[in-house]
């Protein structure tokens, strides 16, 4: 076992662990706490996939911002008595069997799929896959329309969350 | 090269005022609608150039104007959208650009604009009018920019369903114009009136959409591409679809995807069985009712399968017999035709028959296609777009007229009910004339108008080519269409008013009436361009090219088919029987109906729309509800098993009456308890499936993907 | 290389020689990564306690006072007086405190800034690891500070603290929007994120091309490090101490500590963005002299901040949250395209300096009357008020 | 080295807890998180498969940057929805948010 | 290229030790005498009155939400000025044209006013 294959091991465990535990804490702040380790480890992965890039992205976007968003949202909206009361629904049960099923049907279907053993191609040691992400993303043959639409997407979400948290004013 | 660029152009001016009217003129209504009105105009002078520039080619259908873009690379191909100009878009581009902009026009009256604020007027619900020195009069739509917001992306979703090239980007119009009609028919959502009906096109299209949806994907997954010049143009994958057999058996390929294609078209215009929705959408404002039912959405699916024809005639050639796919669409075409008629005969609400009377007209065209008759059945879209429009928007002219004078009198009557109008000839003229000139045309007069010459092309092609049922079935709804038309023109605008709101009903103002003269001349001219070359008489007067430019679209240009002097005979029988008919009964209709009477309860079966909502509502919506009521005994409890057990116990006690005495009273009395118990506790068991909780209905979508992951996984592994 | 041009590398050099001759590669390159890691944190602490002292002296300078002088000579020692009274303090944490939080976020909050270090070029080839997204990384290890501050704030289970955390978090992030946009046209100039390249395309500073630029990340990171005038987290007349108000002892003193070292770290960044790193005469051959001039030119920019910091008055928060949103992120926006536009179109062109400077210069005066014009419509509205009804003589 | 499979798996069961935390979770905002989780098994996937498959075109990590847009555009507008919500009825419990049984 | 992350796994480790290090020390050297006054919530010696929890205003989130649309725009903005040589003209154009979007972004934001405090 290599000490790639070590590290490898191990973040799995710390993402799988503290997801295990974000679901299932029932204080809203400590599962986001939570959610960050999970990201971070995700970034972690990441690293280990050659893609600094999306790692650092990683953490700016997802620990930067939506994990602030979600203590903001958090703290907006729990009032003292959302700790005490227990923190699943009804059909818990169900989805707890539902899940596990579903994550084991993937696990046998990507176990069995051709590719599943294929080791990672050398990466070309002098090339920069963020300069050729930036030039794709820009290019026409590339991701020019995703690109520009994404900013719209992003225009629209902002647009549409602020219509919807602002406190509602009389008149349409 | 440049023709292609304004293609691209068409459908964007719409959108851009959606969005400027949302994000920053909503307050002004003025520049509202002028961004609207304006966004319409640019849209209608791009397509004017574009169709121009279209009927200039010689063999469009060959060579069409098209252009794409790469959307996406996915790995190793790209997926490509773009625009495609051929003589059936050329066409549709045509009448869709000159109706939307005449709606938008008449919106600006029919709200309206220019009129004092009404005291009590809400947002959500209909002006009452306002109070101008001691009379009432109308007062403007509290909710003005936002209606033309929404008809602005409406016609945005129409152009992009019309100029696009492959099936997606149609759909995304498809889906926008289902949108869209939702938010319009409940535009005055403070009606629950309004309110159910638009819930009820919403889910009643959605049930074609989903259909469609797979229809879309299946092609994708056959074919690997969506684009309609790669699979409609190379007749050997058609062949080859054609040839391979699908999994349902007894059906190929091409016939599974046609049938799920054409079940969309079936939602989006209102074919049988799915015709419910239609009738309930004249819940919103009259130029939605035009654009939904006459201009765009409705026409968008007989569009789709108009443009999928090769696909969905697949394997047959002409004079061959008709292929599965085409048999039901010709059955049901044919049906929706009938039977939507004779509903359309006995309804009281002025829109309502226009309603019914679009579905059986759509049935005429679905029918046509179903037969093959593929010009044909184009040649009456266009018409029927534009006589419908003309004859949506008169409508709302007259209900405006009755409101107008609803208010003058303020007496409490329906303004949309026929019974109370009359004599509305004298008080309207310009709504009158243009009114009868729709109707003529949706009736088809002969010779002039230009229902009868699309209509008659239908019916020859039935006849010609050997299709009898089919040809009696639209020769009787064309009968009843005359009739009823001539029914709606008598109550409205002929006799004596009925109500002091009739006598003091005013015309409509310029923006109203201007689109009326407009659509009035198009309902006139827009038949002579297909009067087929040897009709006797008429026939060299004028090229019609509609023939030849529009059958270009297909690889094999069809041949007209031979004229014959029966199916003349009859269209014009029926038509002017039915007229004069018509004429005749409700000459001097009082408050009831004269064909009350002499038609006792089927006129009542009609009344009702064959009770379809109450079958409907008994068939699925109270099984739903009654399914909702048990669910919370979802996990296994002993009710259920007690239950069983009890029905059990039943049935041996069952056992011994029959073996006592024999097979009597007892037995069928038992039985049926059995079974309705039976049923009960079926309904019982599955009380909750609606209880609007998200996770819920999550935890059955997530069950169904995993029970697709299971098959998957079941299929793979052996 | 001899020993008196570059006694690091010589030094790594030779250990790692050494280690090379007992141990397997593995482990001897770990063991060197780990000598680095020590090395290059270690720096960045030991600066901190200097720093300590000279921002008293300074601080005291300003206000005409002496400032530490008793402990050891000139109060050098001051500091370490400080910490031993830290370490004798006792810990308290209060019973409502969520412990966990409570305890990681100090420490959060030191890492956060301490592994900026960790791409920070010395001198030519003095730097810790040269990552090719460096300035992004530097970014997103921002985050673990936001994240440390609100961990704080919420753990302390006390009003005032989880107020202060939500005023300092919505100042932190509103101040990273410029700040990131900012550092984009450093990025754009160097044509890379590197923090090496970085400093080795300035040839020409950029604060020479992008002036404006260089100012509003100044500014915006005055306002990350929480320094006046944006030293509302503790204002102590109405939040009692910010975020940190329940922390004593060695935990505050961490608190304490990252934001001595988070400011020096700004100087420092300032420096390698627009200051040309350690760019100078003859750092080239000599790297000692490049880390020389890097503290140098850091120095500069802590003692800007410094400078700002007692001259200005504190700003209220709407008036911090408005400079920020409504001047700093549309200016950095614009400085951006222009940077963009220019570089493209007089793409090496002798006219691409002048254009660069002159852009900004316009886009500054522009900025400058528009906002003049705003304000004046403000004092405008701010000023009517209804008229009152006047006694008047019978 | 590290096989492919390795990562699909920790992905799967990424993914399986995300769906859990989905379905299961009683607080509208914890569901949020939940569909945080599966958005990130999602791009281990695409970026595992870029390193490993496609790693001469840069579609895979193109579609990762777009998750990232799509994840953020969702959390904001998701979580504008849960704070009108709390502010209309005082509850983010989504077994309570069952409006859409009318 | 891992390697240059190796560094930087090793120095959170160690970053992390650093600060650990002190705290532990003084676990060990401090005094330790609580009291209940000493563990409570501290107010400038008052009283704690009601929750912890307050209402907060719905602003700080405003603020997260436009923060996070910036982020994102980030995300997609440093590679394209990274590639800044590779790219045309229009190419750079077209990262302008999403910068401008997203100005729009943040004057509809301005105009409605969701960017005042209070």
């Amino acid at each position: 076992m290599t000490a790639e294959q070590g590290v490898f091991l191990f973040i799995s465990f710390v993402i799988l662990f503290s997801a295990y535990a974000m679901v299932t804490r029932s204080n809203l702040v400590h599962a986001a706490l939570f959610l960050v380790v999970t990201l971070f480890g995700v970034a972690v992965v990441f690293v280990l996939l050659d893609a600094g890039f999306l790692a650092v992205v990683q953490v700016l976007v997802y620990i930067g911002a939506i994990a602030i968003l979600m203590i903001f949202a958090v703290m907006l909206t729990q009032d003292n008595a959302a700790k005490e009361q227990e923190s699943l629904n009804t059909n818990y049960g169900w989805a707890l069997l539902l899940s596990a099923l579903f994550a084991f049907a993937l696990i046998v279907m990507l176990g069995q799929w051709q590719d599943a053993g294929a080791i990672a191609p050398a990466l070309g040691a002098e090339r920069d896959t963020v300069v050729e992400l930036g030039s794709a993303l820009v290019s026409p043959a590339g991701y020019v329309i995703p690109f520009e639409v994404a900013s719209v997407l992003l225009l629209a979400a902002l647009i549409g969350a602020l219509v919807v948290a602002r406190p509602q004013k009389k008149g349409m | 090269m440049t023709t292609e660029i304004l293609i691209w152009l068409i459908p964007l001016p719409p959108l851009l005022a959606f969005f400027l009217i949302l994000l920053f003129t909503r307050r002004n209504h003025a520049l509202s609608h002028t961004l609207g009105v304006g966004a319409a105009f640019l849209s209608w002078l791009l397509g004017m150039i574009v169709f121009l520039a279209a009927i200039g080619v010689e063999h469009l259908g060959e060579q069409p104007f098209t252009s794409s873009v790469g959307w996406l690379p996915l790995g190793s191909d790209v997926f490509s959208v773009g625009v495609l100009i051929d003589p059936l878009s050329a066409v549709t581009l045509f009448f869709v650009a000159w109706t939307v902009l005449m709606i938008f026009i008449y919106s600006i009256g029919y709200h309206n604009f220019g009129q004092p604020k009404g005291e009590h007027d809400v947002p959500g619900l209909p002006p009452h009018g306002a109070n101008q020195h001691g009379h009432g009069v109308p007062s403007v739509e509290p909710m003005y920019a936002r209606f033309f917001a929404f008809i602005a992306l409406f016609a945005f979703g129409m152009f992009t369903l019309v100029v696009s090239d492959n099936l997606l980007t149609l759909f995304v119009g498809w889906e926008i114009m289902g949108l869209c009609s939702y938010l319009l028919i409940g535009f005055w959502y403070a009606k629950p009136s309004a309110r159910a009906a638009a819930i009820k096109a919403f889910i009643t299209t959605r049930v074609g959409d989903v259909f469609m949806l797979l229809g879309i994907v299946a092609l994708y997954a056959a074919t690997g591409t969506l684009n309609f010049r790669q699979i409609l143009y190379s007749p050997e994958l058609l062949q080859q679809l054609a040839s391979t057999p699908s999994v349902i058996a007894g059906l190929s390929a091409a016939g599974l995807i046609g049938l799920l294609l054409f079940i969309g078209a079936v939602g989006k215009s209102a074919q049988w069985p799915l015709h419910v929705w239609l009738p309930d959408a004249m819940e919103g404002p009259t130029p939605v009712s035009a654009m939904i039912h006459a201009a765009t959405m409705v026409s968008a699916g007989v569009y789709m399968v108009l443009r999928m024809f090769p696909l969905l005639s697949a394997g047959w050639e002409h004079g061959a017999p008709l292929n599965t796919t085409m048999t039901v669409m010709a059955f049901i075409g044919a049906f929706t035709a009938l039977f939507a008629a004779t509903i359309a005969l006995t309804q009281k609400d002025i829109k309502r028959v226009l309603a019914y009377s679009t579905i059986s007209q759509l049935g005429y065209m679905i029918a046509a296609l179903g037969i093959g008759a593929y010009v044909a059945a184009a040649f009456h879209l266009v018409t029927h777009a534009f006589f419908k429009a003309l004859l949506f928007l008169g409508s709302g002219s007259v209900i405006h007229g009755m409101e107008h004078g609803v208010l003058h009198t303020g007496e409490h009557i329906d303004p949309q009910d026929m019974f109370n109008m009359g004599g509305l000839r004298n008080r309207m003229p310009i709504t009158f004339w243009t009114f009868l000139i729709g109707g003529l045309s949706l009736s088809g007069f002969p010779l002039i108008t230009a229902g009868f010459w699309s209509k008659d092309e239908i019916l020859a092609d039935a006849f010609g080519n050997g299709h009898l049922l089919v040809f009696i079935t639209l020769a009787v709804a064309a009968l009843l269409t005359a009739f009823y038309t001539m029914r709606q023109i008598t109550l409205t605008f002929l006799g004596a008013p009925r109500t002091q709101a009739a006598e003091h009903a005013s015309e409509s103002v310029r923006t109203m009436t201007a689109p009326l003269l407009v659509l009035a001349v198009f309902a006139i001219g827009a038949g002579w361009v297909g009067i087929p070359e040897h009709f006797p008489g008429l026939g060299g007067l004028l090229p019609g090219w509609f023939h030849e430019f529009v059958g270009g679209t297909l690889v094999a240009n069809p041949e007209a088919v031979a004229f014959s002097i029966e199916p003349l005979l009859v269209s014009v029988g029926v038509a002017l029987g039915g007229l004069t008919l018509g004429w005749l009964v409700y000459r001097k209709a009082a408050e009831a109906d004269p064909l009350r009477k002499p038609l006792g309860a089927i006129y009542g079966l009609l009344e009702n729309k064959y009770y379809f909502d109450e079958l409907y509502d008994s068939l699925f919506v109270q099984p739903a509800k009654r399914l909702a009521e048990g669910f919370s005994y979802m996990f296994l409890d002993r009710q259920v098993i007690d239950g069983a057990l009890h029905r059990v116990a039943q049935a041996g006690l069952l056992l011994g009456s029959i073996f006592r005495n024999y097979f009597d009273a007892p037995v069928v009395n038992g039985f049926g308890d059995l079974t309705g118990s039976l049923t009960q506790s079926f309904g019982r068991l599955l009380r909750k499936v609606q209880t609007g909780q998200v996770q819920q209905y999550l935890l059955f979508v997530a069950l169904l993907a995993f029970g697709g992951l299971f098959y998957y996984l079941l299929s793979v592994l052996q | 290389m001899s020993f008196f041009q570059d006694p690091v590398a010589a030094i790594s050099e030779l250990i790692s020689n050494f280690l090379n001759g007992l141990l397997p590669q593995v482990w001897a390159d770990l063991i060197m990564t780990l000598l680095g890691v020590v090395v290059v944190s270690s720096f960045g602490l030991i600066i901190v306690i200097f720093l300590i002292w000279v921002e008293r002296k300074i601080a005291a300078r300003f206000q005409d006072r002496l400032g530490p002088n008793r402990a050891g000579p000139y109060g050098l020692l001051q500091t370490f007086a400080d910490m031993v009274k830290l370490v004798t303090k006792e810990d308290v944490i209060p019973e409502k405190a969520d412990r966990l939080a409570f305890n990681i976020a100090p420490i959060l909050s030191v890492v956060a800034v301490l592994l900026i270090w960790a791409v920070v070029p010395f001198a030519p080839g003095w730097i810790g690891t040269d990552l090719n997204v460096g300035v992004l990384y530097i970014a997103a290890v921002g985050s673990f500070g936001i994240l440390s501050v609100l961990m704080a704030g919420w753990s302390s289970n006390n009003k005032y603290a989880l107020l202060g955390a939500f005023r300092a978090v919505a100042q932190l992030i509103s101040y990273e929007v410029p700040m990131l946009i900012t550092l984009m046209v450093p990025v754009l100039l160097a044509r890379g994120m590197g923090m090496m390249d970085m400093v080795e395309d300035q040839a020409l500073w950029f604060i020479v091309l992008a002036p404006v630029s260089g100012i509003i990340f100044l500014v915006s990171s005055i306002a990350e490090i929480g320094r006046t005038p944006f030293d509302l987290l503790e204002a102590e007349s109405e939040i009692v101490a910010g975020y940190h108000t329940e922390y004593t002892g060695m935990k505050f003193g961490m608190f304490f500590a990252a934001e001595f070292l988070h400011a020096f770290t700004v100087g420092v960044l300032f420096a390698i963005f627009f200051l040309g790193g350690w760019r100078g005469p003859g750092a080239q051959d000599f790297p000692l002299l490049g880390v020389i001039y890097l503290m140098l030119k850091a120095f500069f920019g802590y003692f800007i901040v410094m400078w700002v910091r007692s001259t200005l008055p504190r700003i209220r928060i709407d008036h911090m949250l408005a400079l920020n949103w409504k001047f700093l992120t549309p200016l950095s926006l614009a400085l951006l395209i222009l940077t963009a536009i220019v570089e493209k179109v007089f793409e090496g062109h002798a006219w691409r300096v002048p254009a660069l400077l002159i852009g900004n210069a316009v886009i500054l005066i522009l900025s400058y009357f528009i906002t003049r014009a705003a304000s004046r419509r403000a004092t405008k509205e701010r000023v009517t008020f209804k008229k009152r009804p006047m006694a008047k003589p019978a | 080295m590290i096989p492919l499979s390795w990562y699909l798996y920790l992905s799967a069961g990424l993914f399986g807890l995300g769906l859990y935390a989905v379905l299961a979770r009683k607080n509208a905002i914890a569901i949020l998180m939940g569909v945080e989780l599966m958005l990130n098994a999602v791009n281990i996937n695409i970026v595992a498969f870029w390193r490993y498959l496609t790693p001469q075109n840069m579609s895979g990590q193109a579609f990762a940057v777009m998750v990232f847009a799509v994840a953020a555009a969702e959390v904001a507008v998701g979580l504008a929805l849960v704070i009108s919500v709390y502010r209309r009825r005082k509850t983010v419990d989504a077994s309570e948010i069952n409006l859409m049984k009318w | 290229m891992q390697n240059t992350w190796l560094f930087i796994g090793v120095f959170i480790a160690i970053a992390g030790v650093f600060p650990l290090l002190p705290i532990v020390i003084a676990r060990f050297i401090a005094p330790h005498k609580p009291n209940p006054i000493k563990l409570e919530t501290y107010e400038c010696g008052m009283e704690t009155v009601g929750e912890t929890w307050v209402q907060f205003k719905v602003q700080y989130y405003i603020y997260a939400l436009v923060f996070l649309v910036f982020d994102i725009e980030t995300a997609f903005l440093f590679p394209w000025a990274v590639a800044f040589d590779a790219l045309p003209l229009f190419a750079v154009l077209e990262g302008v044209i999403f910068i401008l979007i997203l100005v729009g972004g943040l004057l509809y934001a301005w105009r409605k006013g969701a960017l005042e405090w209070s």
